[in-house]
């Protein structure tokens, strides 16, 4: 295993949603690489394909859902195709995913010190006994105060906040490469989120996991990652560096999110914006428009726009687009 | 899929035995009744009696027919009841609130403590046995859930926009309840009122058991049945038929009650 | 706890006094009497008997009167004397309770044993032909008039195999036991078997479910850990309704199987006008249904950490 | 003695069984232990232990067992005879008896039976403020009704005379065997009935003493060693399992679980077609007459011309054969086959749909009319007669509504006179004079004349044979009385009830009672070896 291998190559990923009324393409040519104790983020509107793409690196597609092509390899390995009882060794061991949804992603009904230990339990071998006790560190390191109390808690005597905290413990509890986290501030409050990132970044820095993080919020992406993966309708269109993203945006698609942005010291000049406030809605999936999949909404759309499909192009500087007529 | 199965064979069912209760009378070869033969009793299922014919000479096949309709009238007509009782007393309750709605959460819970078969059989003895009775029989003892989901609905809905848009307009309460809440509360109440029907008509049948059921001049199917019981060693089919009737009838109506259930009320969809 | 179980049994209290009111107005203005019932078809009846029975029973006594006997006797947990037998209504249904609950008890048990499992199995594997057939059975057993399905349970276990006898209570044995139980016990298992079904659909796409599965657990993990006892939260509902409906649909089955219980009593009390039995019966078991859910409800709180009640 | 003939032929021709009062007739001997299991099959429980007060058909099958009263049915004969009584003397012209009694009659508890307990169980029967059915049975006696007003304690017409000897003064003339035979009229330990046990644990007179009732399931009986009849009980013990429901005592009955089973019609046709079950039915004709009551008060049914048309206009034997299964003998008049007085040389109204129209266009209804029937659900005498009848009326433009009530209801209705017709079934026996005497202008509709039928030659007849001392005279004139009810067609003449009790083939020594065929005096019963009953 060469130390320059990427801890995940995801490559030509094809997902797709079978239906009583055919089989539609969810992912289409979806390929990126994470590096060992690298951050990548994957930002998009909902639907894009975002989420989805974190479930089936964690092997956890199911019906109506399906991969359709491409493979996912971890160190080398292909895991896509692997045997269902040898995928689940991975899983929690070396990817763990964390979810948006901290309320429903507890089991209401056991206290959380279980939920948590039942990781040791599966992947360590340990007794029940050792499980909860080391529930209780883990508890201790996500910072949960009085750990050895909460442990016994239910999920639904916590707040939102220490929840994500449970779920991040439950995620690193096995000391990952890679941390899967899917919108893990979306449901908390602001002043949550930042505590949340913070306690991510730190966690996997000590630990040097890697972190793919997925999120409508470009802005939360940039703060945390180190390159960025920017989805439109299943499609991958751009790749950049975050410091880059911002001062230059290449598809038109990012160009709109990034202007979309509230940025510090901007607020008061251009009022509050939304993502949304780019003319027109997402596509469903079972209506993607041909050609380039943003032109309906596009200002600089052509027609070749509506006939070809636009390549995925490298800029020289490791970023990559998908535009006819980026710049 | 299911979905689909569920909808298609419980709806095709139902169809089947609407149109029998609706057209039974032109369906059947001989009147019911009045076309006892007691030369014929008892025959087996043959070319001339398609399903045979009972001690009294009957022709079984006309009877099923003919028994359509009242057990249909019975399910139907005890079903009306039930919801017209339920919606009402639920939409006031939960759109008025106060006292009233105390009084009907206990009326409710009353309703939902003594056993329905058990309370039908009690106002069945009070009313005599016969059609109208055993419709009132069984509308009066099962209109519980449709009260407390409609009271649930009103509730909901009560405090949105466009009802305290509707009311700010000067619409009346009765106006408010009727165009605004109830057209809410449909598809539950559709799904809850398919189901019951099922169960009426099996309702009818336990009646009939324990002597209590509708009784001629029209046979139902629940009476058919009960008669029948003691042949069921000698002459089987004078209960397999309308054993039959019922059984498929009653699957119909559960499994479009399902089946709808997933179309008009998807909160509680069960399926992905 | 103890708090919220005595608040709970004592709510029972002005419930069973409307029903006891309900019940009184009810058979205050059935047609028919005792005292006119009491001989068999055609016996001539003696109308001084009759007079002097009536009398004795307080049949012509105005209705205020009457309801006034009726309070005070339940004020002090008396049922009154049946007019049948002129023994106290209460004794008559302790010898009948046991055999109810048995025969109730024996028919739920065998619906949970069995509906819960097949709605599982169903459950596992939506769509499937499994599934698909599963699902038709238990629709079906809904379907069926309990009586019919006794007296076809009778004909086949009974006569034509001789597998248990066809009737009666024996000595209240599981021989005796067995058909009456499966009589009542098949539309509450089928109906179990549904709920399980959709209960654990629901709990399969849950977002706990797909952290479970996230942690690298496999399947029977999955179901064991997480699955069953959320699904199980959802059936109890179910499991308590059923469970008091019982006690009324077992009148049907006692009345054929000729089983000892309190609904064949109710029938036999509703058919000879022996109201004070009657209205004993009717306050038992809506008692007992009344007992069956609050337990349930209790059971929801040592099972739901979620629940509180006030 | 025709009628005794024609019972015994019945008992032979169809049980292939003598009745078992004559023992030396049976082929075998009896054999000694064995259990017999006799169905209770009208109810889902026994109503009432106490013979005083029920006055149920099912509870009956028990009181038999348990007690006795001072004279039984004897079913070979077709009349009362003596039982607790040994000897029966009347004097000042039939309206006072001496009766002995047995001095070897021991109640369960061990005590043996005197006077004192027959004094004091009828004085009981009429005690005030309490409802004994019994008491109508004792009500003939002198001094009985002032006892029932509470007017005195005492019984003025019963005494004492002697250790085991009573002397009852009636106040007319009467066959106290007829009264007395009755289950209602049972001898009672007093020191057992004032015990709060008594309710549940009865003790009496009768051959088998009480062990164990499981209500709504059975009760079951163990032999009473101490019982006066020499042998007897042959019997361990008698159980009587509750089977309400038909199709299960088939099941039960076919399946060997049970050694008695009465059939109703559908299953009389399927036993007799069964060439194994056929052999082991006990038939008897009942003293039950099932007819088409017509209220007079109400019209059309006041004109003779009317009740006689509905009785040409229905075709009575096809119902008889093929609705009532031959379960049932067609009606003449209103006196079954097996009551004194009954003329089997009568015909029975003949199925004359033209003479029916005439009749009633000479009634000035040319063109029928509509009346309602009320009806129970009742196999043999409610709605499925009544809608087999329907078709059979209209033919001759008569209309039928009909209106189902319970069987609890009928009754009501029929005592206060709310009815225009209604179908049911009447005791008509054992004793004709008192059968009759329903049609007596002087009897209320509350006792039981209610079509309120009213003919002063009619009452002049049965007065005549109320008084006679002649009882070729007063037979004469019962059957006088009998035919004009023919031809007064009070009723619609529909049959008379034949019983059919269905036994295994190992049980033995069953009687044909014509007053209620499950009514068994269980000591002449016996099984033998090949009963799987243990």
């Amino acid at each position: 295993m060469s130390i320059n291998m990427p801890l995940l190559q995801v490559e030509n990923l094809h997902l797709s949603l079978t239906t009583d009324a055919g089989s539609f393409p969810a992912v289409e040519g979806v390929s990126f690489e994470i590096a060992r104790g690298e951050t990548v983020g994957l930002v998009g509107e909902s639907g894009c394909g975002k989420s989805i793409t974190a479930l089936s690196i964690m092997g956890l597609l199911r019906h109506p859902l399906g991969l359709s092509g491409g493979t996912i390899k971890l160190t080398g390995q292909e895991i896509q195709a692997l045997p269902a009882s040898e995928l689940r060794a991975l899983r929690g061991k070396r990817i763990a995913m964390i979810f948006q949804e901290p309320m429903t992603a507890l089991n209401p009904l056991k206290p959380v010190g279980r939920q948590i230990a039942e990781m040791f339990v599966l992947h360590q071998g340990a007794s029940w006994n050792e499980a909860e006790k080391k529930a209780v560190d883990a508890l201790t390191q996500v910072k949960v105060p009085a750990p050895a109390r909460r442990a016994k808690d239910y999920p639904h005597q916590l707040s939102g906040g220490m929840r994500q905290r449970v779920m991040i413990a439950i995620a690193l509890a096995c000391e990952p490469d890679l941390l899967i986290a899917d919108e893990p501030t979306t449901a908390l409050d602001v002043t949550v989120q930042a505590e949340i990132v913070d306690l991510m970044k730190e966690l996997c820095a000590a630990r040097g996991t890697a972190i793919l993080m997925i999120s409508h919020d470009l802005g939360l992406v940039t703060d945390i990652c180190k390159r960025v993966c920017v989805m439109y309708a299943g499609r991958i269109v751009e790749q950049q560096d975050s410091e880059q993203i911002f001062n230059n945006p290449q598809h038109p698609y990012t160009q709109g999110l990034v202007a979309s942005l509230p940025r510090l010291g901007m607020r008061a000049l251009h009022g509050r914006r939304k993502l949304t406030e780019i003319a027109g809605v997402v596509p469903g999936i079972t209506a993607y428009p041909g050609g380039c999949r943003f032109n309906p909404r596009c200002n600089r759309a052509t027609e070749i726009c509506k006939q070809v499909v636009p390549e995925l192009e490298p800029l020289g500087d490791g970023s990559l687009v998908r535009c006819h007529h980026h710049g | 899929m299911k979905l689909r199965a569920n909808l298609a064979i419980g709806g095709g069912l139902t169809l089947l035995s609407l149109f029998v209760g609706v057209f039974g009378p032109w369906l059947a070869h001989t009147h019911p009744i009045m076309d006892a033969n007691l030369m014929n009793a008892e025959l087996p299922p043959s070319g001339e009696f398609w399903f045979g014919t009972d001690q009294q000479g009957r022709d079984i096949f006309s009877r099923v027919m003919y028994g359509a309709q009242i057990s249909l009238t019975v399910g139907i007509g005890s079903q009306l009841i039930n919801t017209a009782i339920g919606t009402t007393l639920g939409v006031t309750a939960g759109y008025w609130g106060g006292w009233w709605d105390d009084f009907v959460n206990g009326l409710t819970n009353l309703m939902l403590a003594i056993p329905s078969l058990i309370f039908a059989l009690a106002i069945m003895a009070i009313l005599g046995p016969g059609l109208t009775s055993l419709m009132i029989a069984l509308g009066l003892t099962n209109w519980s859930y449709t009260c407390r989901i409609s009271r649930a609905q009103a509730l909901a809905i009560k405090s949105q926009g466009y009802v305290q848009a509707a009311r700010v307009l000067g619409y009346g309460d009765m106006r408010i309840m009727f165009t605004q809440i109830l057209p809410n509360t449909l598809g539950p109440i559709i799904v809850i009122a398919t189901l019951g029907m099922g169960g009426s008509i099996l309702a009818e049948a336990a009646l009939s058991f324990l002597g209590l059921g509708v009784r001629p001049p029209s046979p139902s199917w629940g009476s058919m049945l009960s008669d029948a019981r003691e042949t069921i060693t000698t002459a089987p089919w004078l209960s397999l038929f309308p054993g039959l009737a019922i059984f498929l009838t009653v699957l119909g109506l559960n499994l479009l009650g399902d089946g709808l259930r997933d179309v008009l009320d998807p909160q509680s969809r069960s399926r992905r | 706890m103890l708090g919220f179980v005595i608040r709970r049994v004592l709510q029972m209290v002005p419930m069973l006094a409307a029903i006891a009111l309900l019940i009184f107005v009810l058979f205050s203005v059935i047609p028919g009497s005792f005292a006119t019932g009491q001989q068999d078809e055609g016996l001539g009846l003696d109308m001084a008997v009759v007079a002097r029975m009536r009398a004795e029973l307080g049949l012509d006594d105005p209705l205020y009167v009457r309801f006034g006997a009726y309070v005070k006797q339940l004020a002090t947990l008396d049922l009154g004397l049946s007019f049948r037998s002129r023994q106290p209504v209460a004794d008559m249904i302790a010898a009948r309770l046991w055999p109810s609950l048995m025969l109730t008890i024996a028919a739920m048990g065998f619906a949970i044993v069995v509906g819960v499992p097949l709605g599982f199995i169903a459950a596992l594997r939506p769509g499937s032909l499994v599934d698909l057939g599963l699902m038709v059975i238990a629709v079906s057993g809904l379907s069926l008039p309990k009586f019919w399905l006794g007296i076809l349970l009778m004909y086949l276990f009974a006569l034509t195999l001789g597998w248990f006898p066809s009737f009666g209570y024996g000595n209240g044995g599981l021989y005796h036991l067995t058909l009456p139980a499966l009589a009542l016990g098949v539309s509450p298992m089928a109906l179990l078997a549904r709920t399980t079904r959709a209960a654990v659909l629901d709990i399969m796409n849950a977002d706990f479910v797909r952290t479970a599965r996230s942690k690298g657990m496999n399947e029977y993990r999955v179901v064991v850990w997480h699955v069953l006892r959320n699904a199980l939260v959802l059936v109890l509902t179910t499991i308590g309704l059923q469970f008091g409906s019982l006690l009324g649909q077992g009148v049907v089955v006692e009345k054929l199987f000729a089983w000892p219980g309190v609904g064949s009593l109710l029938v036999d009390s509703v058919f000879q006008r022996d109201i004070p039995a009657v209205q004993g019966c009717i306050l038992v078991i809506t008692l007992f249904f009344l007992v069956i859910n609050t337990s349930v409800d209790i059971a929801y709180k040592l099972i739901d950490p979620r629940i509180r009640y006030t | 003695m025709k009628r005794l003939a024609l019972l015994s032929g019945i008992a032979i021709a169809t049980a292939g069984l003598f009745a078992a009062l004559a023992p030396a007739a049976d082929a075998q001997t009896p054999r000694k232990g064995g259990v017999v299991r006799m169905t209770a099959p009208y109810a889902s429980s026994f109503g009432n232990l106490d013979p005083h007060r029920s006055g149920r058909s099912q509870d009956g099958q028990v009181h038999m067992t348990l007690h006795r009263t001072l004279y039984i049915w004897d079913s070979a004969k077709g009349a009362p005879a003596l039982e607790l009584a040994t000897a029966a003397t009347p004097s000042a012209g039939g309206t006072v008896w001496t009766l002995k009694l047995r001095e070897d009659a021991f109640f369960h508890n061990g005590r043996k039976m005197n006077a004192d307990d027959v004094v004091w169980s009828f004085t009981r029967l009429m005690s005030a403020g309490e409802g004994f059915v019994g008491a109508r049975w004792i009500r003939l006696v002198q001094g009985a009704v002032a006892v029932e007003k509470g007017e005195t304690k005492e019984i003025s017409g019963i005494k004492k005379t002697g250790e085991f000897e009573v002397q009852i003064t009636f106040m007319q003339k009467v066959e106290p065997g007829f009264l007395f035979y009755n289950m209602s009229t049972s001898i009672l330990p007093k020191e057992e009935v004032e015990k709060p046990t008594w309710a549940t644990a009865p003790v009496g007179l009768g051959p088998f003493k009480f062990k164990e009732h499981i209500p709504g399931s059975r009760l079951v009986a163990e032999r009473f060693d101490k019982f006066y009849k020499p042998g007897m009980p042959y019997l361990d013990r008698v159980e009587f399992p509750i089977m309400a429901e038909a199709s299960a005592r088939d099941i039960a009955f076919r399946n060997k679980e049970v050694d008695t089973s009465i059939l109703g019609p559908v299953q009389y046709v399927a036993y007799n077609n069964d060439a194994n079950l056929k052999k082991n039915i006990l038939e008897v004709a009942e003293v039950f007459t099932r007819s088409m009551v017509m209220n007079h008060e109400v019209k059309p049914f006041d004109d003779k011309r009317v009740r006689q048309a509905i009785n040409h206009a229905i075709n009575t034997q096809i119902i008889v054969e093929r609705l009532a299964r031959n379960k049932a003998y067609r009606a003449t008049s209103w006196l079954p086959i097996t009551v004194p007085g009954y003329d089997k040389d009568m015909k029975p109204y003949a199925y004359d749909p033209a003479k029916a129209r005439a009749l009633l266009a000479e009634a000035g209804l040319p063109n029928g009319f509509e009346f309602e029937w009320t009806t129970s659900q009742n196999e043999s005498w409610g709605l499925p007669i009544v809608e087999a009848v329907i078709p059979m009326l209209a033919q001759v433009g008569i209309k039928v509504k009909t209106k189902v009530v319970e069987v609890a209801v009928l009754t009501d209705i029929a005592l206060k006179g709310e009815f225009q017709a209604y179908i049911g079934s009447s005791q008509t026996g054992p004793d004709p004079l008192q059968t009759l005497r329903c049609y007596h202008s002087s009897t209320p509709r509350t006792s039981c004349n209610v079509t309120q039928y009213k003919n002063a030659e009619y009452d002049k007849m049965l007065d005549d044979a109320g008084t006679t001392d002649d009882a070729a005279r007063k037979l004469d004139l019962l059957k006088k009385a009998n035919a004009h009810l023919y031809d007064a067609a009070p009723v619609w003449f529909f049959n008379y009830n034949k019983a059919t009790l269905a036994f295994q083939p190992w049980v033995h020594g069953l009687q044909a009672n014509p007053t209620e065929l499950v009514h068994q005096y269980p000591e002449y019963i016996w099984v033998d070896a090949t009963s799987p009953a243990k």
